[in-house]
């Protein structure tokens, strides 16, 4: 299916990474938008409301995160493609709904502009540490998708994608952006629509009476309805069965969750996208995500440039974690450098796939945030002077 | 410091987890308890509201999670100890005051009874798939303190080294217990009040003019002070500086979310307390923790049997996590098993301090039940046949999903 | 100090009430300055949970009095405004309502930087204090922050209250992430000169809306027994003589009622 | 077996429901009964006038959805033939809320107990009822939190007995028509399920107006209340209503405070017209519209 074209702002345009994402979000078909205000998400929500009335796109502004999700949930099941935009405090709240979502199998994007944490933190500066969050942040099992954009344009083409994986597995999707990426301003090109691909929702077909809104296809995913077609299904956030009827047992519990961790477990190649560069004669890999790529790749060229052999991987979508790949280059390289705006979350999963075969160096929120260039070439020379492999993870060590 | 003994309900009970832990709450000084009503954790709540009136204690059902946890961080702060019990649902709608609590340095203690999730899941039954979420469950970087009890009257004493813990490192403690441990009745001893050691709060004590709320001690953790001392307190959770003021000097900043982090990290050795057994000539290691450490003691049992040189390795304190501990045990181990009652969350853990020495197995269980020790057994023999290094964890195929995917299975109500 | 924070000073010192004994758990960011000057301890906490912070501290030491400001009161923390009331903590709640009418008595309202007040588009607002009073707030009074004798005289009053009382300030600026010094005076001006005094209207009568000026003034003052009240009482009655009642402090013994004012 | 059937035909003017057939089977679940409900509790009595007034009120029931939460009468939804959602403790409404924006065609029906709807669901209720979003809230108040085992509720009267308030409730509850009324709710009743015939009228009117609407169903919880506070079984419950119910429609919602089992005033107490959410939003649209010349 091919996009829309009223909520296709095809063309070259000078957009901040909120902007992008508001963009990315109607031209992927997103037609509601639950939102509570929090910086530095306001953006996001500031264009979507500007452009709604001529897509005619709707929205709401609720009174929490908490309704702002639920909401979205709600909206979801009317046929609407729904997202939400927030911050880290935003998101927190958010956790239980995250759960509900799984639960109910209902798709939608939540957008996460991360800032300092914990508590109220520094709003307005960037940060990596809702990642884990994104992961492992309501009760229960489940798996997620969640991509993390480091640029304007990655960031309207990932909002496509996340709306499309979501829609494909039945789940809540999440983009991490940051403060940085919140503001920063490049050139975005949005294509024509008929160019821009659009995974429709899986419709149930069948006679109202036939419909059982758990019964899943061979993939794990269960087809969907819309409210107010006549199929007067049911669905709960209990442990349930293919009808969507509540049993409260462990067979069932098992027939219910382990599909819900299974159908990304199982699908993990098809969901998973990395970048790479110059990694195969790569000694040394820098594995990033969002905005410290930016660094990343700068400093992976500087040190090309200086005769380093130094590659890249930079992780699209974060989770699930890429860990195939990731012990396939842990036999083949010196060591992993992790650059993260957080005091150590993703680097523990390398730590983990990089079995013992590679060290693993790790880099704290920089002084100079996101620009931290000249403590990843640190890194990298560090790692030049490494001859065997410890078994924990090496942290930089910085003037602060 | 000694309990009161005006707070110690000694003697030998016949008591449930739940209440078990209501009694500790009361020995360990809990002076202020907010909850809501949650099934399977309100028979601790109820227990603390039943007896704590009759000693001065103050209880208050708030309207929700995000009250009776932000009700718990006020309280604190005027000088008491407090805590506040929830399960799953609950625990979600706290994560956002559970962050706000660590970056204010607030000494709680929170007693999670986990149940099948997600969602509303199994409400009435058991589960410990809440795992990672008292670990990253709040947005930003903080560590906190995780006890996993396996009994009643683990209940009783982990409640009571929770909150002497947190008073110590001035940070939120969790206990991650769950329903069959909450709703289990068993023999609890509570001891004579002068057996009980009760670490006080660190207040400060000099003039309040030079008070510094958040100037750390040699051991990274700063002195208290209350509310309504004259202390002109500035508390916030905005980044701030010694003084509590919001600051937006960054490389200030950092470093104090730095030592949010490090007074954990660096005092882990103090904090982590595990129980081994026979893992000294072990093939294989069993890791586990609550009530999943129950059940593999059977499992250890029968693959013993089989002739198989079996240790267990039980994490008390399953955060912060014993890097060092099982990175020991991996280099004379050919394989470590790890039955959680989740689809694999702390057994990432262990595949990441393990380094690619040994193999992992993990055994899952969705919830609502415990393990089949049968499947445990299995799991170690399967481990112990298994010679070729393998990367990443291996999921145990269980009986139980064997059961319901593999033909002609009907769910029954 | 600002306009409002010097307000606060003045309704404190008003009231005779100990500093020290007095604090303020805001989800409004105050200037450090600020309350050194006013000599009470402050907590800044997580949004909209103003409320359940400061039953907290009441519960934690009876012997507080805690005056919540907050700005997302209705928001983030309507659930813990209405209970609140309900069970009627002693807390003097000051909410500054930073709402955004685009017209008021035919004339346009100037508008803020923030576009996202719940009431900027085209939602209607709450009538607070009528929602207030319903829950069973003990004293219900709203004031723009440019009737400053009004709303010292407010404070000071309602500070003492044994109960929940209630001020609603009507201050176009402060959110959440801008200081409560920054308000913006020409803003209030507008509601200032847009505004009658009607002490003692029936607070189903006083919600705000684009035809009428908007109506300030005590609205309601009436007496009911306070959370720890009742629980000493029914507690009393049904545990006996074993029972001690919670929270009756040094100072409160100094007094003979429940209300303690002055020194 | 007179009696019975002239009081089905009363309540439920639908002929099947003589007929040998279920009245309401096309309207619940039949493949889910026997219900979780304990004997005596009232809630059943509650969805019978609901579906009652469902026939009654005459509306493409295709184009309806119902919404519960989390309780003993959070299980609504699991029982009523719609298409429906069992949500989140305390979120109904705001999950409702985005089903009603998304789909303007869709009539929402908010099915749920006092501890989901008015006490961690406080906010979202009260905000509903501000916005005066287009749905009806029917909040069945047992006075106690019945699911988890008799816990007290914001709803429960002072010095009632509960498990966590075991010396008696020491809060005073709310008053749900009052803070309805002030929030700004269009149409505000109560009934007992003594009533069902006027609450199911009144379901039915409510559930033609447009706007957010609120039904307080005043039910017997034979297992935990009336249990904890000695007041005997649900048919002693039912008696009590029936001696110290006084019927007093267009009352001040002010007067409508419940004590420890002193006199409940019933009735109709509001109904009244104002915008609702999706009219202001549409007037808004079409200003903006106009404004950028795009009307």
């Amino acid at each position: 299916m091919k996009a829309d074209p009223k909520g296709v702002l095809t063309g070259s345009h000078n957009l901040s990474g909120n902007q992008a994402c508001a963009e990315g979000a109607l031209a992927a078909g997103c037609r509601f938008l639950g939102l509570y205000p929090i910086m530095p998400a306001l953006e996001v929500s500031e264009r979507f409301l500007e452009r709604a009335p001529r897509v005619g796109a709707t929205f709401i502004q609720m009174e929490d995160e908490i309704s702002a999700l639920a909401a979205v949930l709600g909206a979801s099941w009317t046929g609407k493609r729904s997202m939400t935009v927030t911050s880290g405090p935003g998101l927190s709240l958010m956790m239980e709904h995250l759960g509900l979502g799984v639960m109910l199998e209902t798709p939608c994007v939540i957008i996460d502009i991360q800032s300092v944490g914990p508590g109220l933190g520094l709003p307005t500066r960037a940060a990596q540490g809702d990642i884990m969050q994104s992961r492992w942040g309501s009760h229960g099992d489940y798996e997620i998708v969640v991509f993390a954009p480091s640029s304007p344009q990655e960031m309207f083409d990932y909002v496509i994608k996340a709306f499309n994986l979501s829609e494909r597995y039945r789940i809540p999707v999440a983009v991490m952006s940051d403060a940085y990426l919140a503001r920063l301003q490049e050139n975005v090109v949005i294509p024509p629509a008929e160019e821009i691909d659009i995974e429709p929702r899986r419709y149930f077909k069948g006679e109202t009476d036939k419909y059982l809104p758990f019964k899943r296809d061979k993939d794990f995913v269960p087809p969907m309805v819309k409210i107010g077609d006549g199929y007067r299904f049911h669905v709960t956030g209990l442990t349930h069965d293919d009808r969507g009827y509540p049993i409260m047992n462990e067979e069932c519990q098992e027939y219910n969750v382990h599909p819900l961790v299974k159908k990304i477990r199982d699908y993990t190649d098809e969901i998973i996208e990395v970048q790479e560069t110059g990694i195969d004669d790569a000694e040394v890999v820098i594995i990033s995500y969002g905005t410290t790529a930016r660094a990343a790749l700068k400093a992976m060229e500087q040190a090309r440039s200086a005769g380093i052999k130094v590659g890249s991987l930079k992780l699209a979508t974060v989770w699930p974690f890429p860990e195939k790949r990731i012990f396939e280059l842990a036999k083949k390289v010196k060591a992993f450098i992790v650059p993260e705006m957080n005091f150590g979350q993703l680097v523990f999963e390398v730590e983990r796939c990089s079995i013992g075969k590679a060290n693993v160096l790790f880099i704290s929120h920089g002084e100079k945030g996101v620009e931290n260039i000249d403590d990843i070439l640190s890194a990298i020379r560090q790692t030049q002077q490494m001859n065997e492999v410890k078994k924990c993870i090496i942290e930089l060590k910085k003037g602060v | 410091m000694k309990a009161n003994p005006k707070h110690v309900l000694t003697g030998v009970y016949y008591i449930d987890g739940d209440v078990a832990s209501g009694y500790g709450a009361m020995a360990a000084g809990c002076r202020f308890i907010a909850g809501y009503p949650i099934t399977p954790s309100t028979e601790a709540f109820e227990a603390f509201c039943r007896w704590g009136p009759q000693v001065g204690a103050m209880f208050i059902q708030m309207e929700d999670e995000l009250g009776s946890i932000s009700a718990v961080v006020g309280a604190v702060w005027s000088g008491i100890k407090s805590m506040t019990i929830t399960s799953g649902p609950g625990y979600s709608l706290m994560m956002e005051t559970i962050g706000y609590g660590a970056m204010l340095e607030t000494p709680f203690v929170l007693l999670n009874i986990q149940r099948g999730g997600p969602s509303t899941g199994v409400p009435t039954k058991t589960g410990q798939a809440d795992m990672m979420q008292s670990r990253w469950g709040s947005h930003g970087d903080y560590e906190l303190i995780a006890f996993a009890p396996e009994s009643p009257q683990e209940m009783f004493d982990y409640t009571i080294r929770a909150f002497n813990l947190a008073e110590k490192y001035r940070c939120p403690v969790m206990i991650m217990s769950d329903e069959c441990v909450g709703h289990m009745t068993e023999k609890v001893v509570i001891p004579e009040a002068d057996k009980i050691d009760i670490e006080p709060r660190r207040f400060y004590t000099g003039p309040p003019e030079q008070y510094l709320p958040f100037k750390p001690d040699p051991d990274l953790v700063p002195k208290m002070a209350k509310a309504g001392d004259g202390f002109k307190l500035y508390i916030t959770g905005l980044l701030h500086d010694e003084k509590g003021h919001p600051v937006s000097n960054e490389e200030y900043s950092m470093k104090y979310v730095k030592r949010l982090v490090d007074k954990i990290r660096l005092n882990k050795d103090k904090i982590i307390e595990l129980k081994e057994e026979n893992t000294e000539d072990a093939d294989i290691v069993v890791v586990s923790y609550g009530i999943s450490s129950r059940v593999a003691v059977k499992g250890v049992e029968i693959a013993r049997q089989r002739g198989i040189k079996v240790g267990a390795l039980r994490l008390v304190t399953v955060w912060p996590f014993p890097d060092e501990k099982i990175a020991e045990l991996a280099k004379k181990t050919k394989a470590f098993v790890v039955p959680e009652i989740n689809y694999g969350q702390v057994v990432f853990d262990v595949a990441r301090c393990v380094h690619g020495q040994s193999n992992i197995v993990l055994v899952p269980h969705g919830g609502a039940g415990v393990h089949n020790p049968a499947d445990i057994a299995d799991a170690i023999e399967y481990a112990a046949k298994t010679d070729k290094q393998i990367e990443g964890v291996v999921e145990f195929k269980t009986r139980l999903e064997k059961l319901v995917f593999e033909g002609g299975f009907k769910l029954k109500e | 100090m600002n306009l409002i924070t010097s307000i606060f000073n003045k309704g404190i010192e008003t009231s005779g009430i100990e500093r020290k004994r007095i604090s303020i758990p805001s989800d409004i960011p105050f200037s450090p300055e600020v309350i050194e000057k006013l000599g009470v301890d402050y907590f800044h906490t997580a949004r909209g949970r103003a409320i359940p912070f400061g039953t907290g501290l009441k519960l934690g030491n009876p012997d507080l009095r805690v005056m919540p400001v907050t700005g997302d009161l209705m928001t983030l923390g309507g659930n813990h405004f209405v209970h609140g009331v309900r069970r009627n903590m002693e807390l003097l709640v000051i909410c500054v309502n930073n709402f955004i009418y685009k017209k008021i008595d035919g004339k346009t309202a100037p508008s803020t930087a923030n576009k996202f007040s719940p009431y900027s588009t085209f939602e209607e607002p709450f009538n607070f204090p009528h929602l207030g009073n319903s829950c069973g707030a003990v004293y219900t009074a709203r004031w723009t922050a440019l009737h400053a004798e009004e709303l010292a005289a407010s404070i000071a009053e309602a500070i003492t209250k044994p109960g929940l009382a209630v001020i609603e300030i009507i201050a176009p600026g402060p959110n959440y992430y801008t200081d409560i010094d920054d308000i913006d005076e020409n803003l209030l001006k507008f509601y200032f000169d847009n505004s009658i005094i009607k002490n003692d209207t029936n607070p189903r009568e006083v919600g705000i809306t684009p035809e009428d000026k908007i109506i300030v003034g005590r609205f309601t003052d009436k007496k009911r027994p306070t959370f720890i009240d009742v629980y000493n009482v029914q507690l009393g009655k049904t545990i006996g003589e074993k029972f001690t009642p919670y929270g009756v402090t040094q100072t409160e013994k100094k007094k003979s009622g429940g209300s303690d004012g002055g020194n | 077996m007179e009696e019975p059937t002239k009081a089905i035909k009363e309540i439920h003017p639908d002929p099947s429901a003589t007929s040998g057939v279920h009245p309401m089977e096309n309207l619940l679940r039949m493949e889910r009964m026997p219900h979780i409900w304990c004997p005596t509790c009232g809630i059943g009595l509650a969805v019978t006038a609901f579906t009652a007034a469902l026939t009654k009120a005459n509306i493409d029931t295709n184009k309806m959805s119902i919404v519960s939460g989390i309780g003993c009468t959070g299980r609504v939804a699991g029982y009523v033939k719609l298409d429906s959602f069992h949500t989140t403790h305390g979120r109904p409404i705001a999950f409702g809320t985005g089903i009603r924006v998304a789909n303007p065609g869709i009539k929402v029906v908010v099915f749920s107990g006092d501890g989901d709807l008015i006490a961690i669901g406080g906010n979202h209720f009260i905000h509903a009822a501000r916005r005066n979003i287009d749905m009806l809230v029917i909040c069945v108040n047992n006075f106690i939190y019945a699911m988890t085992g008799g816990q007290v509720a914001p709803t429960t009267p002072l010095a009632a007995y509960a498990t966590t308030s075991p010396y008696g409730c020491v809060e005073p509850p709310f008053n749900i028509p009052y803070i309805a009324d002030s929030a700004g709710a269009v149409y505000v009743a109560r009934w007992t399920t003594l009533h069902v015939r006027r609450l199911t009228n009144s379901i039915t009117e409510a559930l033609q107006k447009t706007g957010f609407s609120v039904v307080e169903v005043i039910s017997p919880c034979g297992m935990y209340y009336s249990r904890i506070n000695r007041l005997g079984d649900g048919l002693d419950m039912m008696r009590f209503y029936h001696d110290n119910v006084e019927i007093r429609n267009g009352e001040d919602t002010k007067n409508l405070d419940i004590g420890f089992q002193t006199k409940i005033i019933c009735g109709k107490f509001v109904d009244r017209e104002r915008p609702s959410y999706m009219e202001r939003y549409n007037q808004w649209l079409s200003e903006v519209k106009g404004a950028r010349g795009e009307g």
